[in-house]
């Protein structure tokens, strides 16, 4: 089928001296263990992630196009006219760090941890620079349906827009759910945020 | 990274007065941790590593001062300098902690159940394993790091290790250069060496096993790569397992050659 | 001779005279003073002249609240002591050194903050007080998680 | 733990004696729970004092706002090689623990 040998045409570029990422996924899976919520299941590399490591995140344009297009199938978006919620609750997900890791309790509501890497509010003095800065972002791109779809489906899934991106596939993963991402659309869009102030 | 236009036209331009703020902010920061290195508790933690190494443990009733590090029974002067390396004996390439577990079980007899019940200690009470790197690793103060890696098992752990290292996994995608992967980047205030650069390498391996202000901990690199694999969101790993001292190794090798001067102290 | 030692010995059971243990006390009110006002106060600290010859080194962002060095030197003559408060920290009132024949009015150490605060220091001289202010950032550091 | 170590380095400097002193102490300000989530009770440092050749130079008073496993630096007037500096702490549970050291 077309997106294996899609596949297979990466594993060429990968210097051969280094074990393959299947080598090193069966050592690590020898070398863990599981612990709370963190199960083996996890160190299970998915195509996105075998790509990405083989190519080092600079993916073949038609074979990053091919898993984008996948990717954005996983994304369910919710019905209804908006997709902004409460800008306030926005801003307690973004700062809180929580979720998935073998020491946070399941079912507990997980963070977004969005100020590790981006620049938020103005407010805030600790933020991360891995992402880019988001101040001002809804100010100068509105609110419009069409943007509420294009910020909510990039939390979700962000593979979907950028194949090899840092950025953790939030919905997917189950870190985060419907409502608290678009709490941080709004956060993003709402004039009133103080991320557009 | 490949952006698509319209993410492109996302980022809001950093002016100049913020992107001089950050300026500023970083080199703050740097006298922060050069007035927290002048008066640092790791040194207790040397006191009670020494202690230790002398106290008489296990079924075997013996203390650790014959243990070889890779420089002869017992002998300290430089051996964490040389770490880690490929030991006959044991027919693997072995870190610090790794080494010192291994003299626990054979020359103490102890079970390796019971030597590594509590590997990463608390403020109150800190781990055999901490206090211990704090006393040897003090040791190899001066000395420039030197690795092994002419041994075949050790080009083989050096391989695995940078595989590792850009190896992306876990409930996030994330590989260690997600985070330590490009210059200047930053998680809220902390600054991200990308460590697979020697020049990025050389400054943070010189000065691990260290002391931590934010929990009056004295951490070492078994627990640096156990909280990373954490926040990772992948299980577990296990503590001196042949995956966690290939990527010890791999950030060695590259910051070979600079002069060792810990233990260091960190947020 | 004996009336004098009598008299010692019924001040020390009253205790008036304390026992050098307790010479070196703990202002317990000072040290419980919600506001820097009212630390200062019980101190019997009035209000305290600026003195550029009082300097506080301290780092201007500190990545970690639990452990923020500072150090702090007086040049003012005839310095018997140094107070440093913390306005919004908890407890403002941090510490107090009492400086005796023999040692210079200077101490280095680290001090937790809870948030970004400004940090005070002041000196006492000749029965005079001087101030010297320091504004410290404290940041969020580590991945939050 | 108990008074657990202190160790104290004294060094002649320009004119000045050099006293550094690390002591470990928890210096618990009341407010921090343990791992299983109980408050751990206040206890801390109160009193320092630091003696040179068995006097007084400096007598502090210091609260739970000084760092966990306290590190102090302090300098003295002039002094000579062998001069004896004793530090010693008094803490809120009534403990001390007290450390010598002649001048380098």
């Amino acid at each position: 089928m077309k997106r294996a040998a899609l596949l297979s045409a990466c594993v060429a570029l990968q210097a051969w001296a280094d074990p393959s990422p299947t080598d090193v996924q069966k050592l690590m899976q020898r070398d863990f263990h599981p612990r709370g919520q963190a199960t083996m299941e996890r160190l299970a590399q998915d195509g996105v992630q075998r790509v990405c490591t083989e190519t080092r995140d600079r993916p073949p344009a038609e074979v990053a196009k091919a898993l984008e297009a996948d990717q954005m199938k996983t994304i369910a978006f919710p019905q209804g006219a908006s997709l902004m919620g409460d800008w306030k609750r926005g801003e307690t997900i973004a700062q809180s760090g929580r979720g998935l890791t073998w020491n946070d309790k399941p079912g507990e509501p997980g963070g977004g941890s969005c100020y590790n890497c981006h620049e938020l509010s103005p407010q805030e003095f600790s933020h991360g620079t891995i992402g880019p800065s988001l101040r001002g972002f809804g100010k100068s791109r509105g609110a419009s349906a069409e943007i509420q779809r294009y910020v909510y489906g990039k939390i979700y899934n962000a593979k979907a827009y950028n194949l090899c991106s840092q950025m953790p596939r939030l919905g997917l993963s189950g870190t985060l759910t419907p409502e608290q991402i678009k709490d941080l659309v709004a956060l993003l869009l709402d004039p009133a945020s103080p991320v557009n102030q | 990274m490949r952006r698509i236009v319209f993410g492109a036209a996302l980022a809001v331009g950093c002016t100049a007065a913020c992107a001089a703020q950050a300026q500023d902010s970083a080199k703050e920061i740097q006298r922060y941790r050069q007035m927290i290195a002048e008066g640092s508790p790791a040194e207790l933690f040397e006191l009670e590593g020494e202690a230790l190494w002398k106290k008489t443990q296990g079924p075997k009733n013996v203390s650790l001062e014959k243990c070889d590090l890779g420089r002869g029974p017992g002998v300290l002067k430089g051996a964490y300098a040389r770490l880690p390396r490929y030991f006959k004996d044991a027919d693997r390439v072995m870190d610090l902690e790794t080494r010192l577990l291994y003299c626990m079980t054979t020359l103490q007899g102890r079970s390796r159940e019971e030597a590594t019940k509590r590997v990463f200690g608390t403020a109150d009470r800190p781990s055999e394993m901490e206090s211990l790197s704090a006393y040897i690793a003090a040791q190899s103060r001066g000395m420039k790091l030197d690795p092994g890696m002419s041994q075949p098992k050790e080009k083989e752990s050096y391989a695995l290790g940078r595989a590792l290292y850009f190896h992306r996994a876990g409930s996030w995608d994330f590989s260690c250069a997600s985070c330590h992967g490009e210059e200047g980047k930053r998680i809220r205030m902390q600054d991200l060496p990308v460590l697979y650069k020697p020049q990025a390498a050389r400054p943070v391996v010189a000065t691990w096993p260290a002391y931590r202000v934010s929990n009056s901990q004295f951490k070492t690199m078994q627990w640096r790569l156990n909280d990373c694999y954490r926040q990772m969101r992948t299980p577990e790993p296990n503590f001196g397992s042949e995956t966690t001292v290939a990527l010890i190794h791999f950030m060695t090798v590259t910051a070979r050659g600079e002069t060792y001067r810990g233990p260091g102290n960190k947020r | 001779m004996n009336t004098l030692r009598r008299a010692l010995v019924a001040a020390l059971v009253i205790g008036i005279v304390k026992p050098l243990a307790a010479l070196a006390a703990w202002n317990k009110e000072a040290f419980g003073a919600k506001t820097a006002g009212d630390a200062l106060e019980s101190l019997g600290v009035g209000n305290a002249a600026p003195s550029k010859d009082l300097t506080i080194d301290a780092p201007q962002i500190a990545e970690n609240g639990a452990v923020v060095p500072i150090e702090i030197s007086s040049a003012i003559a005839g310095t018997t002591a140094l107070i440093v408060v913390i306005d919004k920290n908890p407890f403002p009132l941090i510490a107090r050194f009492d400086f005796k024949e023999g040692a210079l009015p200077f101490v280095k150490v680290n001090v937790k903050m809870g948030e970004t605060s400004d940090v005070r220091v002041l000196a006492e001289a000749g029965g005079k007080h001087y101030v010297a202010t320091k504004e410290v950032k404290v940041t969020i550091g580590g991945c939050g998680g | 733990m108990a008074a657990g170590p202190m160790k104290m380095r004294a060094t002649l400097g320009q004119g000045f004696t050099d006293v550094r002193v690390l002591m470990t102490h928890p210096m618990e300000t009341g407010q921090r729970k343990d791992s299983d989530g109980k408050l751990v009770p206040l206890h801390f440092i109160q009193n320092l004092t630091v003696k040179v050749n068995g006097k007084p130079v400096v007598e502090a008073q210091i609260s739970q706002a000084v760092s966990r496993n306290p590190v102090f630096s302090f300098r003295l007037k002039g002094g000579a090689k062998g001069d004896k500096i004793e530090v010693s702490w008094l803490d809120n549970h009534g403990d001390t623990n007290s450390t010598e050291a002649a001048v380098a």
